[in-house]
């Protein structure tokens, strides 16, 4: 076992370590930090076959923006972690059949007897100048351009989905309206003439206009 | 003559106009109103009738094969054609739809009072497609027509309806709907054996055993919950109870009938080898509803629901004396009595047409009047309404197949055969003579006759001009086919002889040769 | 010759139709004119025939008029067999027809007070009345003239239609329309057999029509049909049609309806339900004369139940106190002879009787009917009395009629009655001789009852209350005319026609007698003439117990009923547990109206309420709607609204389908 | 020498995780989202994985993208997951059963 | 390939699209309230000039660009018409609706036109990666459109439900496409099939890549099991949205259906030929009996969907020219009665009403009889029953399942549509046979009941004359 094979052992064995802690913390803080140790590890492990753009971005992009997102918004509900028991050892057993079955399945047709080194050969490590930074970048805007811009417009929905869901104003909230304001018309929205029987002393009208005029709650 | 399209004319003429009258709308404040509404409705029935009529005289009774041919592509890329052609089958059926449609246009006329116009348009666009289905040559074109029959009836019952509308329309649609899907994939099957949708190309399939069986078997569910056969009869009585006179009158008269030609059209000549197999559960049937329905029919407190159970138990002589051909082949020193069952049963499906359809009207002349169908809410009608009693006392004797009257003529030749096929199918057969004049008469003794029963029956005034009218064709038509029934069978005579001769010959594969006996159909290029 | 008679039949049609269709414009009167006048056409026509065979030499016809139909190579036509036995069926229809037609003027004058106020049936209930009887007249003789089965079977349904109309005439009463649907609904069990009768003929002879069934008859005569264990065809045959004759000829136990036919109006008894109608069974098996020859069996059958229909009807007209009924049960009697007549295979006896007895039995009828309109409808005898004096051409005519009813020596009905019980003695058939025991003793009960009823009805001291005492009188002409013209054939019509029908075959090849089976040769061996035959008759049984019930009636209830005015009444308390029997009929009413009315509405409610409602509709159709429902309702919590069991389904799904395509 | 089935079993290894994750968690909707971005990282492994033993760019191409969309998903998953909050103060999967039936 | 300025031209209708988007989201920083309706016109005038480019562009050819990504083919360009016009129709359907309810603002036709866009973008695209974009601009459009309205309970429920199986559903879809790019070094759909047509690999590898990638397929389908999804949120979502998400999506996923299988997988027919055996068979039970217990129309409609979705899975099983034609006819068919009964209801919840449980439609023929009746004709449709276009397209796929010998599956597929039948009639019953509690008629914007009539018409026409949409299903395929 060469250290290339103990490297991979090692980040192999963190990601998986990580990832089930993610799915098994009760509070989502933990969970999003085992999943950035998840990511990291990863990365890592994408440097040991020469992807390195993809390994930067993942940290970069993923672990310096989404990951922060969520730990944002797990911040921001303010969830009464105490009540979030983990029930899940009830439902451990299916679970594990469930998984296990998959595993089963996956380990059939995605072990050595399909895969192994004998049918992939591990290709011969690139040669010193080469960049796939360079070489993905090329691929990006030549071939792929069409779908370049197409993920360009899945951000911009993101975006405007994003906005249209969360950006609102809170009813609670006591605000003026200028605009409503200024088109009150000057006849039955400002003025309310109130029939009254006659007084031996007749009340001041113009009190009553100027109590409408006022109108907060008109 | 024969080249104009009159088959497509008598389709699409009562679909037409029946667009044309749901459109001239029934609103109240103009002039055209209702009145011109119903006026509309008429004329196109009449209009339809009179289109029709071409096809009687124009037919030439000498000939067994498909007249009036008419052939386009409709969706070509599915070898599905607009193929239509009578024969001496389907043409008498087609009369019956055109003549029978009328009076319902007219017994609608002062009853219906909530949207007219939706109500006559229902029963124009349902008559030409019932004209449809008795044409339609091309499997898919007569399943399209099967089903679109559905339609306007359902609507007809549930709207215009009795209170327990929902139940029956839905009871009628799923039965019916039930039984006709199972008819789908065979003809779909079908399709596959044969390369076409054209029927008379299924006519000429060879087919094995097992296929034809359970062919036979699809073709049954469709047909019998359509006669309806006994044990998928139920529907009957419920949807009779609570539709409205106009579709009592179709759904006895016409629909019915529906399921005995599916009979004679599809079953017998696609797969005569199955139907020999089960010639014996199809007479069982039939007897059973004979004799077990004719009891039934004994004990019912609701007029409709008596005729319903009546129905159903004349429909039991046409299934009869359509599968008796079996047993009658199996005696090889008998010539006759095959043709006799056949024709027995279209006399008598022809005959039941005017019979029930009259003696629904003469229910829904009471009902207009009392808003009741219960035996017991009536007595001694015909000392307030003579004339309407005289005509109700003819249609149940009709009904009970007296001779001079057409319900005796199918009955008559049903018994006869069946007296060849066995004694004692002739001998449950027969019973209908005693069982169909007890319950008949004895609800005519219980309505008509006897001392006025109540206030509300003294009430009651008799016949006006339009249901005298109708009552009056539908006695008439019923007296000249009693009195002179040969017309008719003549113009049966070579297509059911023909019918006879092509399923006596087995269609199971390696007996093909004989089946270039086929008749030769007409196609224009 | 067609032509003629087409008009023969078509005239009362016309009539009938006139009359009915047209009643308001016509008026009474112009109803009873125009159909009077169309019976009468028939009638002089049809006398005009019947002299053409006696006299002239009128060839027999048989043509067909038009063709029915035509299916499957059997030809149904409608046409007429016009021979002796046609015209002589014919005259005696439209003859008493024209008759009952006359007097019905009379007695349906009053027809309104039969119904209810205001009853718009009632209207023009007389012209109805004419309509229908001329309707019944043109049946009949369809009937009669049918060269074919179709036919036959026609004017056979079409007589039992207007017999269901005339019972059920005054429509507003309870019993009355009970009787036509009793009346209509045993002429349809006989009719069943009838149909049958006449499916075999038409599938093994493959033609409807007489001459031809005729002639290939004796090439089937040993044929065998498998049912119970194989019968002959021609007995099956026989049977079957004898089985149609019952009903109409009600014969026991098919006998049932008639005494309640008495319900309609007393013209129709008398037309319908004694001369006519009721005679088609005799009819029509004289017409099979030749099928009937072929089959042994059948006519034992025959000769059984009429002997035993004319004996035990008989018996029950003793208790009867219904003036109507006890001429109906004798009617019955008579019938049973007339068909013992025919078991004998004496068919032209049986024809014979059949005319003297539509005479005379019209007669008895029509004078019961005028009895009746004189007692304002009431019809219990014990309630009259006495009204020789008041009535002396009904007293005369009924007299008449009770004479030849009973077989008084020289009367019409003597001849008849004493051949056929002659006939019956010289038969071979089994049976025979039990037949001839019942027929001989029957002699006495007939005369009992008429004479009972007789001396009830016009002698002893009046019954009635005072007002309708007060107001008794003879009836109109139109009533007593009718009475008279058939009382004049009533006493010597069997005089005149003895001799060419029983002697020398004046019905000729009408009927057909296998020689085996002629049972009336010995009279023709014998015959010396009319007085040598009642000279003859005096020496035998039949006359020595006629004449000595004739003698204990009149002591009974003419000596007896003047000392003790209850004698009958206690004589029949005497009776005990005999006359309870006699009372309920044997009890048939009773069996049947159990058994066939109340098995019949039983069956119909259980297969309705078990078969239909539970089994089918309950189980099955709403059934399996309500479990597919029930499983919509439980199959729809799987969709639990959570989301981790939604996505556990989905992965459910991936692992099954991984699992199914992967490891197998 | 690693494998590519190495790197193949343990992405099925980290799906699988992914997968249990998504239906073991009753509780917290936000863990949902995260075990959905561990199941895309599962793809990713593979896709990079078969991109090398494949000698094949192509495959880190897809990966760019699916890292793009995930982006994009996460934010307009969050969003839902806040106006979820904002209406019902509550992400508990065990009580977002309004709908159901 | 490097990039061609031509390529520019045959993504013409998406491009136009895109911009009608984009000036769209920008125009509406500009509108008060009052004018919103700019919007929708200028959204509308898109879509049709979109509809127009597609009809222009449109010929017998193929043209494939940008690298093999990207195909325009007669196949796509019929769907793309339809889900142009199925889009018209929702806008149209919803305005009143929408307005009703505050939900009137520029980010609705936004979000639908970027859907729009990206369903064009599958129905186009010919390599897995421009399928998965496409797939998930559309996703990721529906999710925050099912939660439009913001204070709906159940909008944000529905969404989060739809989002994380979503997510679950392009995973394995991810996963499966991982697998078949690891097994043929490809992913553009003609290297796959000209790699799995030469080569033979090992079946396995192939099947287990396909197991995923046909659930991807089936959920965005909504077949059982992986349907759970659509109930929640047709139930959740507004009317308009359902509507929407009910009709032209389905065309997409066909889209993507045939791409993959047919045109990329097509030697693998054997095998996904009887996954999707399985997979209709449960659509189409479950479907239909769950359907009977649905009290709410949306629900009702959404299990009805479900087992529509199985209908067209029988059609594509079969594996025959005939049977992807039948679905394919199916599919649009289906599209088109969704649509408009989505359209009606959508139409009716007015005036402060929301239609949601059945009893809603009682006595609907009183208030608008042309409404009822066009409702009537998709229930009718959707039941099969002619002459309404919906028997049609089930003969078709029950020819097509015959056709290959499956007689039993056909049977099974008719016990089914029988049960089914009877939650259409029920609707039917309630719009005709019942009293409505408020019989005041409903007063209609006339353009929507325009766009009801051409959509009902449509229904009936097709059904009459069937030959048209046929042929040139028939067409997309022979070639």
């Amino acid at each position: 076992m060469g250290f290339e094979k103990f490297l991979f052992f090692l980040f192999a064995i963190i990601t998986l370590f990580s990832a089930g802690m993610v799915v098994t913390r009760r509070n989502p803080v933990h969970a999003a930090l085992y999943l950035v140790l998840t990511f990291v590890a990863t990365a890592a492990l994408w440097l040991l076959i020469e992807a390195e753009f993809l390994g930067i971005v993942l940290v970069l992009v993923y672990v310096g923006a989404v990951m922060v997102l969520f730990l944002f918004v797990v911040m921001m509900l303010d969830i009464d972690v105490a009540a979030m028991r983990a029930q899940f050892i009830r439902y451990l057993p299916l679970g594990l059949l469930i998984v296990g079955l998959m595993m089963f399945n996956m380990i059939l047709v995605l072990g050595p007897g399909h895969f192994g080194l004998e049918h992939f050969a591990k290709p011969a490590a690139a040669a010193l100048d080469y960049s796939n930074t360079e070489v993905l970048g090329r691929e990006l805007y030549t071939t792929y351009l069409y779908q370049f811009e197409i993920a360009a417009v899945i951000l911009l929905v993101a975006i405007v989905a994003a906005i249209r869901l969360t950006l609102r104003r809170r009813p609670e909230t006591k605000y003026l309206d200028p605009s409503a304001q200024v088109r009150v018309r000057k006849g039955p929205d400002r003025l309310r003439i109130v029939k009254m029987p006659t007084e031996p002393v007749p009340a001041p009208v113009s009190q009553a206009a100027a109590g409408g005029k006022n109108g907060d709650d008109q | 003559m024969i080249d104009f399209p009159w088959l497509t004319l008598t389709i699409w003429l009562p679909i037409f106009g029946g667009i044309g009258v749901l459109v001239s709308g029934d609103k109240t404040d103009r002039k055209s109103g209702p009145e011109f509404t119903k006026r509309l409705a008429l004329g196109v029935a009449v209009a339809t009738f009179l289109v029709s009529l071409p096809l009687w005289f124009g037919f030439d009774a000498s000939q067994a094969g498909m007249q009036f041919v008419e052939h386009a592509p409709w969706v070509p890329s599915f070898d599905v054609y607009y193929f239509l052609g009578v024969d001496g089958i389907s043409m008498p059926l087609i009369i019956l739809t055109t003549f029978i449609t009328i009076f319902v246009v007219v017994a609608g006329w002062d009853v219906i009072s909530y949207r007219p116009s939706l109500y006559m348009a229902a029963f124009l666009i349902m008559e030409g497609v019932m004209v449809g289905v008795f044409s339609a040559l091309d499997a898919i074109l007569f399943y399209v027509f099967w089903e679109a029959m559905l339609i306007p009836m359902f609507i007809v019952i549930g709207i215009w309806g009795g209170p327990n509308r929902v139940y029956a329309t839905i009871k009628f649609f799923l039965y019916t709907f039930f039984g006709s899907v199972f008819m789908l994939v065979a003809l779909i099957y079908m399709y596959f054996q044969s390369g076409s949708f054209s029927i008379l190309d299924y006519h000429a399939l060879a087919l094995g055993m097992k296929a034809q069986i359970l062919i036979f078997i699809a073709f049954l569910l469709a047909f019998a919950v359509k006669v309806p056969m006994f044990p998928v009869h139920t529907w009957l009585p419920d949807a009779h109870v609570e539709a409205p006179t106009g579709g009592s009158v179709i759904l006895a008269a016409i629909m019915l009938k529906i399921g005995g030609y599916g009979f004679l059209r599809f079953s017998l000549p696609i797969t005569p080898d199955a139907s020999a197999a089960l010639d014996g559960l199809m007479i069982a049937l039939s007897l059973i509803a004979i004799v077990y329905i004719g009891f039934v029919a004994l004990v019912q407190k609701d007029m409709k629901k008596l005729i319903a159970y009546s129905s159903i138990a004349h429909m039991g002589f046409v299934t009869l004396g359509f599968f008796l051909v079996f047993s009658i082949f199996r005696q090889p020193e008998v010539s006759t009595g095959a043709v006799m069952g056949i024709e027995g049963g279209m006399v008598q499906m022809i005959s039941h047409g005017f019979i029930s359809g009259a003696l629904f009207l003469c229910v829904g002349v009471l009902y207009d009047r009392l808003h009741s169908r219960e035996i017991a809410d009536y007595g001694g009608v015909i000392n307030v309404m003579p004339w309407f009693g005289g005509f109700v006392v003819f249609f149940a004797m009709a009904n009970a197949g007296l001779p001079g009257t057409s319900g005796f003529v199918g009955e008559l030749m049903v018994i006869l055969a069946s007296f060849r096929a066995d004694f004692w199918y002739a001998f449950l057969a027969a019973t209908t003579l005693i069982l169909a004049a007890a319950f008949t008469l004895w609800m005519v003794k219980r309505v008509i006759f006897g001392e006025v029963g109540n206030d509300r029956v003294a009430g009651l005034k008799d016949l006006n001009r339009r249901e005298t009218f109708n009552l009056g064709m539908l006695a008439a038509a019923v007296l000249a086919i009693g009195l002179w029934p040969k017309p008719l069978i003549d113009v049966m005579e070579p297509t059911i002889e023909n019918l006879v001769a092509q399923i006596q010959i087995s269609k199971l594969p390696g007996n093909d040769p004989a089946l270039a006996n086929q008749p030769e159909v007409p196609l224009k290029p | 010759m067609a032509f003629l008679y087409l008009l023969i039949v078509l005239a009362p049609l016309a009539g009938a139709i006139g009359a009915g269709f047209f009643s308001a414009r016509l008026g009474r009167v112009g109803a009873h004119r125009m159909t009077i006048l169309g019976v009468g056409i028939s009638c002089a026509l049809s006398l005009a025939v019947l002299a053409g065979f006696i006299w002239g030499d009128l060839k027999v016809f048989n043509d067909s008029i038009y063709t029915w139909m035509i299916a499957d190579g059997i030809r149904f036509e409608i046409g007429f067999l016009v021979d002796r036995l046609t015209a002589l069926m014919m005259a005696t229809v439209t003859f008493v027809s024209f008759m009952v037609h006359i007097y019905t003027i009379g007695y349906m004058a009053d027809d309104e007070h039969n119904w209810p106020q205001g009853s718009l049936a009632g209207k023009h209930s007389y012209q109805r009345f004419f309509s229908y009887i001329s309707l019944f007249t043109f049946s009949m003789l369809m009937l009669v003239m049918s060269n074919n089965f179709i036919q036959l079977f026609f004017g056979w349904e079409a007589v039992g239609l207007v017999s269901y109309l005339l019972i059920g005439f005054w429509a507003t009463r309870e019993s009355a329309v009970y009787a036509n649907l009793k009346a209509f609904l045993v002429n349809r069990v006989g009719d069943f057999g009838f149909i049958l009768g006449i499916a075999a003929v038409g599938m093994y002879f493959n033609s409807m029509n007489y001459s031809e069934v005729f002639a290939q008859a004796p090439q089937f005569a040993d044929t065998q049909v498998a049912i119970l264990g194989g019968v002959s065809l021609m007995t099956l045959i026989c049977i079957l049609l004898f089985i149609g004759a019952m009903g109409k000829s009600a014969q026991v136990p098919l006998h049932v309806w008639l005494p309640d036919s008495m319900e309609g109006p007393t013209p129709i008894s008398a037309l319908i339900h004694a001369a006519t109608m009721v005679t088609a069974g005799i009819f029509m098996v004289a017409r099979m004369s030749p099928l009937y020859e072929l089959s042994t069996t059948a006519l034992s059958f025959v000769l059984i139940i009429g002997a035993v229909t004319a004996f035990f009807m008989g018996l029950i007209g003793l208790v009867q106190n219904d003036i109507k009924r006890v001429v109906a049960y004798s009617t019955l009697s008579q019938l049973g002879y007339m068909v013992a007549a025919l078991g004998a295979s004496a068919y032209a006896a049986g024809i014979f009787h059949l005319m003297t007895h539509a005479f005379f039995k019209a007669l008895l009828f029509l004078a019961a009917g005028s009895v009746i309109i004189a007692m304002h409808h009431d019809q219990d005898i014990r309630n009259m009395g006495g009204l020789w004096k008041k009535m002396p051409i009904t007293w005369l005519t009924a007299l008449v009629g009770s004479l030849a009813l009973i077989a008084f020596p020289g009367f019409s009905g003597f001849f008849s009655k004493d051949a056929i019980i002659e006939a019956v003695g010289h038969s071979q058939v089994f049976g025979a001789h039990f037949a001839w025991i019942l027929l001989t003793v029957g002699a006495l009960v007939t005369a009992l009852y008429s004479f009972r009823m007789y001396y009830l009805v016009f002698h002893g001291k009046p019954r009635m209350d005072e007002h309708t005492r007060s107001h008794l009188h003879e009836t109109p002409w139109v009533v007593t005319g009718p009475l008279i013209a058939l009382a004049i054939p009533s006493i010597f019509i069997g005089w005149f026609t003895v001799e060419p029908l029983l002697v020398s075959n004046w019905l000729g090849d009408a009927i057909h007698v296998a020689h085996e089976h002629d049972s009336l040769h010995a009279l023709a061996e014998h015959w010396h003439g009319q007085m040598a035959f009642i000279e003859h008759g005096m020496h035998g049984w039949p006359f020595l117990l006629a004449m000595s019930g004739l003698g204990l009636a009149t002591l009974i209830w003419w000596f007896g009923v003047k000392l003790m005015p209850n004698l009958d009444a206690l004589l029949q308390r005497a009776g005990g547990p005999l006359t309870r029997i006699l009372q309920d009929k044997y009890g048939f009413d009773d069996f049947n109206q159990r058994v066939f009315a109340g098995g019949g509405l039983g069956l119909g409610r259980l297969f309705w309420n078990a078969g239909d409602q539970v089994l089918i509709d309950g189980a099955v159709v709403n059934g399996s709607a309500r479990s597919v429902g029930r499983l919509a309702g439980q199959v729809r919590w799987l969709q639990s609204g959570l989301l981790y069991h939604y996505a556990m389904a989905m992965i459910v799904g991936l692992v099954g389908l991984l699992t199914l395509y992967v490891v197998f | 020498m690693i494998a590519l089935s190495d790197y193949l079993l343990l992405a099925g290894l980290m799906f699988a995780i992914a997968v249990a994750g998504i239906f073991i968690n009753r509780k917290n909707v936000i863990i949902l989202l995260m075990c959905i971005e561990l199941m895309l990282l599962a793809v990713n492994i593979n896709f990079v994985a078969f991109s090398h033993f494949l000698g094949d760019t192509a495959g880190q191409v897809f990966v760019f993208f699916i890292l793009t969309v995930a982006a994009a998903e996460a934010a307009i998953g969050l969003a839902i997951l806040v106006i979820l909050f904002r209406g019902r103060q509550t992400i508990n999967v065990d009580e977002l059963d309004l709908l159901k039936g | 390939m490097p990039f061609e300025t031509a390529f520019l031209a045959t993504v013409l209708p998406e491009l136009i699209l895109l911009a009608t988007a984009c000036a769209v989201l920008v125009l509406d920083l500009y509108l008060n309230d009052e004018q919103r309706g700019w919007n929708h016109n200028l959204a509308i005038l898109g879509l049709a000039a979109t509809l127009g480019t597609v009809g222009l562009l449109s010929n017998n050819g193929v043209t494939i660009a940008f690298s093999g990504s990207f195909i325009r083919d007669p196949f796509g360009d019929l769907l793309k018409g339809i889900i142009l016009i199925l889009t018209i129709f929702t806008f149209v359907y919803s305005r009143d609706y929408m307005r009703e309810r505050g939900l009137w603002v520029g980010e609705y036709h936004v979000l639908v036109l970027f859907a729009t866009l990206g369903m064009l973008i599958m129905v186009s695209a010919h390599s897995f990666l421009t399928l998965y974009l496409g797939l998930e601009l559309l996703a990721l459009c529906l999710y925050p459109l099912v939660a439009f309205d913001r204070d709906s309970k159940p909008g944000a429920e529905a969404a989060m439900k739809y989002f994380v199986l979503g997510a679950l559903g392009s995973g394995m879809l991810l996963y499966g496409i991982s697998m078949l790019y690891g097994a043929t070094g490809s992913f553009g759909f003609a290297d796959v099939a000209e790699v799995v047509n030469a080569e033979g690999l090992e079946n396995k590898i192939l099947v287990f890549g396909l197991v995923f990638v046909l659930i991807g397929v089936a959920f965005k389908f909504g077949a059982v099991p992986f349907h759970m999804w659509l109930p929640d949120v047709y139930q959740g979502a507004p009317m308009p949205v359902v509507l929407f998400l009910a009709s032209a999506p389905k065309i997409a996923a066909f889209a993507m259906a045939t791409r993959i299988l047919i045109d990329s997988l097509g030697a693998l027919q054997a095998d996904w030929g009887e996954i999707l055996m399985i997979l209709a068979i449960l659509s189409i039970g479950l479907g239909n009996v769950v359907a009977i217990a649905q009290t709410n129309i949306k629900r009702m409609l959404a299990y009805s969907t479900i087992s529509h979705v199985g209908f067209i899975f029988l059609g594509l099983l079969a594996g025959t020219q005939e049977g992807y034609a039948a679905a394919m006819f199916y599919t649009v068919v289906y599209a088109l009665m969704a649509a408009g009964a989505f359209g009606v209801l959508a139409m009716i919840s007015i005036n402060g009403l929301e239609v949601e449980q059945l009893d809603d439609l009682k006595g609907l023929n009183d208030r608008d009889a042309w409404l009822a009746a066009m409702l009537a004709l998709m229930m009718f449709s959707m039941a099969g029953v002619p002459p309404a276009v919906g028997f049609f397209a089930k003969l078709l796929v029950l020819d097509a399942v015959v056709s290959v010998g499956l007689t039993w599956l056909a049977v099974v597929a008719v016990v089914f549509s029988i049960i089914g039948a009877f939650y259409y009639l029920r609707v039917i019953k309630l719009l005709y046979f019942d009293k409505a509690a408020d019989s005041t008629p409903l007063r209609l914007a006339g353009d929507a009941k325009i766009a009801i009539t051409v959509n009902g018409l449509a229904v009936l026409l097709l059904g009459i004359f069937p030959a048209s949409l046929l042929g040139i299903c028939n067409a997309a395929f022979s070639g």
